[in-house]
């Protein structure tokens, strides 16, 4: 029961957080608005009893990524006259649901399809570090090894985009 | 052991991509000799991947990478093809920047990290594995496009490209998540699996999911209507990045297209209307866009979607029983050739940075520059499929396939279009031929672009006549 | 049978030969260096009157044979042979096939002597001889074809010479449109004659395509398809003998040279359609129908010519239309199955019409090319040779006994009246007598009376011995041609008809003697009203008369020819006009046009849709999603 | 249950979809793509919980690895973008059409 | 030598051609070895001639060497009767450009060798693939020969050509890969063989698609109204040598192909399609006379004349008997000889007086009486005189048209009457008439020029009056064609004989 209380209070607020984001005119509030959604978002990995993806949720995502989002919002220090006069905003928004609208009724219909089932907390270690480490280890060490990979590219692409650095001609 | 020699063009490239990466920060080493090592690294890659024969479905260390990898001959010439177009627009960029001043080091290291991802999208057999090779792709492309920090219009073009890219991994993420609701699984051993057991049709989930990921992936294939972004982003990439996302992405996407829909007949036969009509819009789409352009690498852009077009039909066409992906792979290797043979040759007769870039900037080439206006001519007539070029080939091989899988209309779609394809290849031709010359291409140095082009310029018509791939 | 002979190829060869030495001959040096006329009009000559003599061989050769015996055939080689049709290229020489050699090459070398005085000072001397030449060559082709193909080959080369001929002079642009006029024409009989030829093969060719095997196939020919070729064949007569509605040719042929009008358009290419009409009689006699057709447009050709005849004031033109109206006799002849008669008309008109055009050629000759006979008059005194043999002429031609023409006319009139066609007869005699009235209009207007263009008269002249002597022998030849084929009634028992018989297929149908006497008693009478007509009018030199009215209408052709003009002629060259300013631009090439705007169009389009706003393009891509999503909803069915 | 996880994480999705398409400003447009990113995660989380298998959360954890390069790439773009206009309209990059 | 001598006469001008465009070469050297190369080819084909039998009508001078085992292409040749004449007339007539048009570059000569390399290996391929390739190759040096050494607006012309022939082209393509695939379903093995394919009989929607895919292509080609409208601008746009090329050879290569490809595999097509392709044959032949009639332009009305002579020529292969396809057969060559010596004659007038208009022009054949001469022979073959080459074949269509279809026969027979209504007229205006101050300075023919001219000339009478050594090489291939294919029903057709009844009757068994 506290568990449904909880969803909907989380999906209600992640829900909101998402309109702010679309909604919010300067992309710092927006930001603000995007981690209350990533918060509830962990709030409900906690409810599926996936403990490891709730303490990453909040450490790296909320945590690190927007605030590294956040930083460059600001040290780009945005005003109101840099931030794009988007007039027609409303119309957009309102065009965007109608387009939008099929997209998601497949998307729920398919959701529909499947099983339902309810979300008790499995007890036994499910989704707790050592179980997903040794699956990642064990059955995921390929994707595991190449985002390794992944990541140095994001580097040096960081790097060769936004580095200071004088090139040698 | 076996196992390790299919995988180590992958491993030999991503180490070199790491090794340049690290030689570049030191920068010590001019920019002609990291080519040349480029060049080598590919080289050798290249012929270890010829060497290995993979017959039939291997899977490199079954026990460790629980068949994520799969290797067969498709991914064997599709390796190829991938490596080759690396080697030639490694020469491409060579001569590129012997004319324009802006470098950075970090650009070959990258273009080896673009090319192992591209090796991992051709060997991947899982969902995820799939994904992240994508990014892999395309993170190191997005950089190399990009890389020139003093151009608004590459930063322009990172832009779109980075935008939509990220926005149809989505898709790809979404869909799957979608098959993994259906399957349990995200192998494609185990979804090919569940979906022969209990029919693809039964469970909506996995329709859907197979729509989303096919979706992502003719995005990156620029199909019709996700293609807006690919004429922008190869006008705005630098030439020899332009020549190289043309070729080796579109070559490593089409693989893994394949490769996902062939793990199962059912799922391709229920996606062929689709496919139709998709590749019927795309050329038609392509042909439109490709006729107004005066800017060259734009119209090469749009040329690039025809040609996805022609692949989809190819794609349509293949039957997973005996699955033999030769006239996709012998397409892609004729449209790979021309279009590498013509950036090779635009990137020495481009001129200090890219000053010709429309067609009226060729007028009279053939007067003063008769051979490369020759060899520019051969990869045009190649690319439009007249004989007895290699796109004749191609093409030859695509309509046959089309009606040998009764695909009669599909077939007459794609000869209509390549009539109409005819108005804007030969118009450079007659611009280059029959028009008086006004400047007189003069090159800077002695480079390797001149070579590489005439070793193309002769492919295009080896390959027609010995067509390995098939 | 027919027994082979091997000199059969000279005939024609002989001139033919002569053509290419003397065009070659002309061409090497008709630009520097001339050479002397006697050598061009020398070795013109050698050819014609070689062939006169094989053609007697042959003749004798006949006669020595019995008469159904009378067939000399030489087979060269197979022309071309494709499955069931198998053509060669060979001679037959038969009765009917002699008769034609002789006079043709007879004529033809009395008028290559004739030319070589006429046509002296002439800067393409030798042109015109290799022309004649070649043209005599066709014709002895066309006359000794084994087959209707090799026929076809004479037949239309003297078309070729006829329209090289008679454009000669062709700096004048209306001489070239005349000899085009008759090479169209010509060919549009042609059509005729080649769908024919196809039809006969299709028909009963499958076993030989050569006259013999044809004749003796003859029977299996169905009445329907039978009807179909000869009627296609006669396109072909009318095309070639200037019958209705192609006989508008003719006159204007009249632009070549004299001996050209003499030997072509008078005695020799235009009688081939009837020879070929007779050539053909194992069919025409099987299709009665297709006859009384033959015979009715010859005998309204006959009158309607003759009533222009007798209007003109070119006298060139005077004689154009009476060869026309005497050819509508000797088809009238044919088409009655009387085809004796009317070779026979065709041997003797031959003569005398020939005589005719060569007088007046010399008329010609004499008064510096003037043709106009109301500037001529009294001519008698000053040439009183031509006046004589013209008068011969006049005389056969208007059908005066005993002169020739006068029993080859009766002959066919005769038998139209015994064959029961008597519209034909009646028809027949009228012209006869206009015959007679429009040929002494012109022997009077010309030769009587007082000179109506003094300074003419005065340097007229009578023409050297070269065109005289072959104007004598051809007034003998027309005095007592007719008396080879006297009727019964005369004391004869026509030789050549009988002469003929072997190679014809026709039945002399027997009458009373008084009929007979009846038809010749009117014919005569018929020339006697035409004469009188003629004297009481011109008899002592009229002055030129007014042409208004009917006499206008007459002269002027009835507008036959303005009528031809603006019904064929212009809407065809305004088709030409409209097809290649209008219809080919517009509508046949108007589509690919179309279609290319339009692609060009959609592609200026679709510069706009890559507008280059980011969001734009994505927008793009959840527009086609949502649609596609909605489409995947559907057929899921979910 | 499990479906009402599933139908928030398809709404959170489509909400990023129109985010993309309704917005101008580079940052709001990223953010807009994260949350599609995090809206699958959830996906496969509540899978994982559905079919009582890990997979799900490794899936996840893969997915938040890719996310974070993006993002780092994506930041670097950014200000290579602000440098040059010191906008962050996207229109305003629109030197490259027709 | 005797399997070799196809790829030699193939191959020596290709290669010569291309090594030409490679090295730098003076036009004079490019000339000679343009003229020397063109020689050996015709004493190949003279060689080929008379060492060739026909009597069996298969293929002879057979090579094939395996291109690409996998779909069954090789390089295969071979020349029968129906395309042994072709190939003469695609050997024979070249040597004379090379010696009657001196002043033009490099290029121009090696784009010559190259098509008559392209034209001779289309011609004798016997592997559908290779002769699709050749067909495509042929094109495009006309392509740059066009736009290179054109008139004034050559651009549009050498663009329209290409892009029209090439359109048509891609539908064969099509067409052939049908071909291969219903061939592998009949059979189970990939084959291009002609030999093979034309074992089969087609029919069906789909072979009704690829029957029109070949027919679309070839009637482009040849061209066949309405499809004819690139024509007079390439034509008239195109150097004289070109145009000889398009009008004396190429537009034959498409009557070839319909007689090699379409009448043996697509009966039903045939039966079905045939008596509409004859009327567009006859219509196309008098549409295109008439228009001829029409121009001021000496090349266009040529054009247009060549055009419509094309007509006559397509309607002998749709009336399905022998006579007619004898006669189509033996017309390609005499109109190709015809008409070649008529646009080469037109291109030394071009030459010497600067001008095509026929208003300009007048009084010649006092001026160059040889000339004339030659033009006249040339212009009564291509009118179909007897004696001349352009009667037999004439002759033989119409007859063969009676027994297919009578109104068709009685069109195509107009075609003796629309062929001299222009051409006399032209002549007359052209050499006939008065001088002008322009036309007195015309110099006859050099003694170079007429022996160049000359044999052509010769050929013409002789293939005119001894036909029957060229017509038994063709006939024995005319009639394997024709066995598999029971005659098309016509509209009208003659039935031979049978006594009394009516027997020009309707006959209605369409199908």
């Amino acid at each position: 029961m506290t568990s449904t209380l909880l969803f909907f209070g989380f999906g209600l607020l992640s829900v909101l957080g998402a309109l702010g984001l679309i909604l919010f005119r300067h992309p710092m509030n927006g930001a603000m608005s995007f981690v209350v959604t990533l918060i509830s978002l962990a709030g409900l990995y906690a409810l599926l009893s996936a403990k490891l993806i709730f303490a990453i949720q909040l450490i790296v995502y909320a945590g690190a990524i927007m605030s590294l989002i956040l930083f460059i919002i600001m040290f780009l220090n945005i005003q109101e006259r840099d931030l794009p006069a988007e007039d027609g905003r409303w119309f957009y928004l309102a065009g965007g649901v109608a387009v939008i609208a099929p997209i998601t009724i497949l998307l729920l219909k398919a959701v529909k399809s499947l099983p339902g089932g309810d979300t008790v907390i499995v007890g036994g270690g499910f989704g707790g570090v050592k179980e997903v480490g040794v699956l990642l280890f064990r059955e995921w060490l390929l994707p595991f090894e190449i985002v390794s990979i992944l990541l140095l590219v994001a580097l040096v692409g960081a790097v060769v985009l936004a580095g200071k650095r004088e090139v040698k001609r | 052991m076996h196992d390790l020699m299919v995988i180590i063009p992958l491993i030999v490239v991503g180490a070199g991509a790491i090794l340049l990466m690290l030689l570049a920060s030191f920068q010590t080493l001019s920019k002609e000799a990291l080519s040349i090592l480029t060049m080598g690294i590919f080289g050798f890659a290249f012929f270890v991947q010829l060497a290995v024969s993979n017959s039939g479905d291997i899977t490199p260390f079954n026990d460790i990478f629980n068949g994520m990898m799969v290797a067969n001959t498709f991914t064997k010439f599709a390796g190829l093809i991938v490596l080759a177009c690396g080697f030639f627009s490694t020469i491409t960029a060579q001569t590129y920047f012997t004319q324009n001043e802006e470098f950075v080091l970090e650009f070959y290291s990258l273009m080896l990290f673009a090319v192992c991802g591209m090796l991992l999208l051709t060997l991947a057999a899982e969902l995820m594995t799939v994904f992240i090779a994508i990014e892999i792709m395309s993170l190191a492309v997005y950089t190399l496009v990009g890389y020139d920090r003093k151009s608004v219009v590459r930063s322009e073009a990172v832009l779109k490209y980075l935008m939509l890219g990220a926005f149809a991994g989505a898709f790809f993420v979404m869909g799957t998540v979608f098959i993994y609701a259906g399957a349990k699984s995200t192998t494609f051993g185990t979804i090919a699996g569940v979906i022969a057991e209990n029919g693809l049709v039964r469970s909506p989930t996995m329709v859907v999911g197979a729509f989303f990921i096919l979706v992502a992936l003719f995005f990156k294939a620029a199909a019709f209507p996700f293609h807006a972004w690919v004429v922008d982003v190869y006008d705005g990439a630098p030439l020899p990045v332009t020549g190289f996302m043309a070729t080796a992405v579109k070559t490593a996407v089409f693989a893994v297209i394949v490769n996902f829909l062939v793990m199962n007949s059912e799922l391709r036969d229920s996606w062929i209307t689709f496919l139709f009509y998709i590749s019927v819009i795309t050329m038609l789409a392509g042909n439109l866009i490709a006729l107004g352009q005066d800017n060259l690498k734009r119209m090469l852009a749009a040329s690039g979607i025809v040609h996805t077009g022609y692949l989809i039909i190819a794609v349509a066409a293949v039957n997973a029983q005996e699955f033999t992906g030769g006239a996709i792979l012998f397409y892609l290797a004729a449209y790979a050739v021309s279009t590498l043979g013509l950036f090779a040759a635009l990137s020495y007769l481009g001129g200090k940075e890219e000053k010709r870039v429309s067609f009226d900037d060729f007028k009279g080439l053939a007067k003063v520059r008769p051979y490369s206006a020759a060899a520019l001519s051969i990869f045009l007539l190649s690319m439009a499929g007249i004989p007895p070029t290699a796109g004749f080939m191609g093409k030859f091989y695509v309509i046959t396939s089309a009606i040998e899988a009764d695909l009669i209309f599909l077939a007459i779609f794609g000869i209509f279009s390549s009539i109409l394809s005819m108005w804007y290849y030969l118009r450079l031709i007659i611009v280059m031929y029959f028009r008086e010359p006004e400047d007189q291409f003069a090159i800077a140095e002695i480079t390797f672009a001149p070579i590489g082009t005439i070793i193309l310029a002769f492919s295009v018509f080896a390959l027609s006549f010995f067509p390995v791939v098939l | 049978m027919e027994q082979t002979a091997t000199y059969l190829a000279y005939i024609p060869l002989l001139p033919l030969g002569g053509a290419l030495v003397l065009g070659i001959l002309h061409l090497a040096t008709c630009q520097q260096k001339k050479i002397s006329e006697k050598v061009f009009g020398i070795l013109g000559c050698i050819g014609p009157i070689l062939s006169f003599l094989l053609a007697l061989r042959v003749f004798f050769t006949l006669k020595g044979l019995a008469a159904e015996e009378r067939i000399l055939t030489q087979k060269l080689f197979t022309w071309f042979s494709v499955g069931e049709l198998d053509v060669s290229m060979g001679f037959l020489a038969d009765p009917l096939a002699s008769l034609m050699l002789i006079f043709v090459t007879l004529i033809g070398s009395l008028i290559h002597i004739y030319s070589i005085g006429y046509m002296a000072k002439d800067r393409n001397f030798g042109k015109f001889f290799a022309y004649m030449n070649l043209f005599l060559g066709s014709m002895l082709v066309l006359v000794l074809g084994d087959g209707p193909v090799v026929m076809f080959v004479g037949w239309e080369g003297v078309g070729l010479c006829s329209y090289l001929l008679i454009s000669y002079y062709s700096e004048d642009r209306d001489n070239v449109i005349a000899g085009n006029k008759a090479f169209i024409v010509n060919r549009i009989g042609d059509l005729g004659f080649v769908l024919g030829m196809s039809f006969l093969f299709w028909g009963i060719g499958a076993d030989g395509f050569d006259f013999l095997s044809l004749r003796s196939n003859a029977h299996n020919l169905t009445p329907a398809l039978g009807l179909t070729v000869c009627l296609l064949l006669f396109v072909g007569a009318t095309g070639k003998s200037a019958q209705i509605p192609l006989y508008v040719w003719l006159p204007d042929a009249m632009a070549g040279p004299t001996p050209v009008s003499a030997l072509i358009h008078a005695a020799t290419m235009v009688t081939a359609g009837v020879y070929m009409v007779a050539r053909f009689s194992f069919i025409y006699a099987h299709v009665p129908v297709a006859g009384s057709v033959v015979a009715w447009i010859g005998i309204s050709t006959a009158l309607l010519a003759a009533v222009f005849a007798m209007f003109q004031r070119d006298i060139k033109k005077i004689l154009a239309y009476s060869t026309i109206s005497q050819l509508g006799y000797m088809f009238a002849g044919v088409g009655v199955a009387a085809y004796s008669a009317g070779i026979f008309h065709v041997f003797t008109h031959a003569f005398f019409k020939a005589l005719l055009f060569l007088g007046a050629g010399s008329v010609i000759y004499a008064l510096h090319h003037q043709q106009d006979i109301w500037k001529m008059g009294g001519l008698r005194e000053k040439m009183p040779v031509t006046y004589k043999t013209m008068l011969v002429g006049a005389l056969a031609l208007a059908g005066c006994p005993p002169f020739s023409g006068f029993f080859s006319k009766d002959e066919i009139l005769y038998s139209a009246l015994a064959s029961g066609h008597y519209g034909i007869w009646l028809v027949g005699v009228g012209v006869a007598g206009l015959t007679a009235y429009y040929t002494f209009r012109m022997i009077f207007v010309v030769f009587h009376g007082r000179p109506r263009d003094r300074e003419a008269y005065d340097h007229a002249h009578e023409p050297p011995k070269i065109m005289t002597v072959p104007l004598i022998i051809l007034a003998v030849g027309s005095l007592f041609a007719g008396f080879l084929n006297l009727p019964g009634i005369f004391g004869g028992d026509l030789e050549v008809s009988q002469w003929l018989a072997p190679s014809l297929v026709e039945h002399h149908p027997h009458t009373s003697w008084f009929i007979e006497l009846l038809a010749v008693l009117i014919s005569i009478a018929a020339f006697a009203l035409g004469f009188r007509a003629a004297y009481r009018k011109f008899g002592e030199g009229a002055r030129e008369p007014s042409f208004t009215g009917f006499k206008q209408f007459g002269y002027r052709k009835f507008f036959v020819d303005e009528v031809y003009h603006y019904t064929l002629v212009v809407p065809y060259q305004l088709a030409g006009k409209v097809i290649s300013y209008f219809i080919e631009p517009y509508v046949t090439d108007g589509p690919i046009k179309v279609a290319v705007w339009l692609y060009r169009m959609a592609g200026v389009v679709f510069k706009f849709v890559q507008v280059g706003y980011v969001r734009v393009y994505a927008i793009y891509m959840v527009i086609g999603l949502s649609i596609m999503s909605l489409l995947l909803a559907q057929s899921l069915n979910l | 249950m499990i479906l009402n996880y599933l139908s928030l994480s398809v709404i959170l999705f489509c909400l990023g979809i129109l985010g993309v398409i309704s917005r101008r400003n580079v940052f709001t447009v990223f953010m807009a793509i994260e949350l599609m990113l995090n809206a699958a995660n959830l996906a496969f989380v509540t899978l994982a919980r559905l079919h009582e298998s890990m997979d799900g959360h490794v899936l996840a954890l893969m997915v938040m690895a890719v996310a974070a390069a993006e993002a780092a790439l994506a930041l670097a773009v950014v200000i290579l973008l602000h440098k040059h206009k010191g906008k962050l309209d996207t229109n305003v990059f629109s030197l490259l059409k027709g | 030598m005797s399997d070799t001598i196809l790829s030699l006469m193939i191959f020596a001008p290709l290669l010569a051609g291309l090594i030409l465009l490679l090295v730098p070469a003076g036009k004079e050297a490019a000339r000679g070895v343009g003229f020397v190369v063109s020689v050996i080819v015709v004493l190949l084909s003279l060689k080929l001639f008379f060492s060739f039998s026909g009597a069996s009508g298969t293929f002879e001078f057979v090579q094939k060497v395996v291109l690409i085992e996998s779909l069954g292409i090789s390089y295969s040749l071979g020349v029968d009767g129906i395309s042994l004449l072709v190939l003469m007339a695609a050997a024979a007539l070249f040597p004379m450009v090379y010696l009657l048009f001196k002043s033009k570059e490099k290029g121009y000569y090696s784009n010559l060798l190259i098509v008559q390399g392209a034209m001779i290996g289309a011609i004798c391929a016997s592997d559908m693939v290779l002769f699709y390739i050749f067909w495509e190759v042929m094109l495009l040096p006309v392509f740059f020969m066009i736009g290179f050494y054109g008139g004034p607006n050559r651009l549009s012309a050498t663009l329209k050509i290409t892009i029209y022939t090439i359109a048509g082209s891609l539908l064969m393509l099509g067409s052939i890969a049908y071909l291969g695939v219903a061939y592998q379903a009949q059979t189970g093995e990939w084959s291009f063989d002609m030999a093979k394919l034309t074992q089969m009989s087609l029919a069906g929607s789909t072979a009704t698609l690829a029957f029109f895919g070949f027919m679309i292509a070839f009637a482009i080609k040849i061209p066949l109204f309405p499809f004819h409208t690139w024509l007079p601008d390439a034509y008239t746009e195109a150097p004289t040598g070109t145009t000889f090329v398009l009008s004396a050879i190429m537009a034959k290569i498409g009557i070839y192909a319909v007689i090699r490809f379409v009448v043996p595999i697509f009966d039903e097509g045939m039966q079905n399609y045939a008596l509409i392709l004859a009327y567009a044959g006859v219509i196309g032949m008098i549409y295109c006379g008439v228009t001829a009639l029409a121009q001021k332009d000496f090349k266009r009305m040529l054009a247009f004349s060549s055009a419509s002579h094309m007509g006559v020529i397509a309607v002998g292969i749709f009336c399905m008997n022998l006579q007619a396809l004898t006669g189509t057969l033996y017309q390609v060559v005499a109109h190709a000889t015809s008409t070649g010596v008529l646009f080469l004659l037109l291109g030394i007038i071009e030459e010497r007086m600067e001008t095509r208009t026929i208003g300009d022009l007048g009084g010649i054949a006092y001026k160059a009486p040889v000339f004339a001469v030659f033009f006249a022979v040339a212009m009564l073959a291509s009118v179909g005189l007897p004696g001349t080459s352009g009667f037999i074949g004439e002759f033989l269509i119409i007859l063969g048209a009676v027994k297919f279809d009578i109104t068709v026969a009685v069109l195509a027979g107009t075609a003796l009457i629309v062929g001299v209504c222009y051409m006399l007229w032209m002549f007359q205006r052209v050499f006939f008439e008065k001088n002008n101050q322009k036309t007195e300075m015309f110099k006859d023919l050099s003694l170079i020029e007429t022996l160049t001219i000359l044999p052509v000339i010769i050929l013409i009478i002789f293939m005119g009056i001894f036909p029957q050594p060229f017509i038994q090489k063709i006939t024995p291939a005319a009639q394997r064609q024709l066995v598999q294919h029971q005659p098309a029903a016509g509209g009208t057709v003659v039935q031979l004989t049978g006594n009394g009844e009516p027997q020009i009757s309707y006959n209605q068994e369409k199908d």
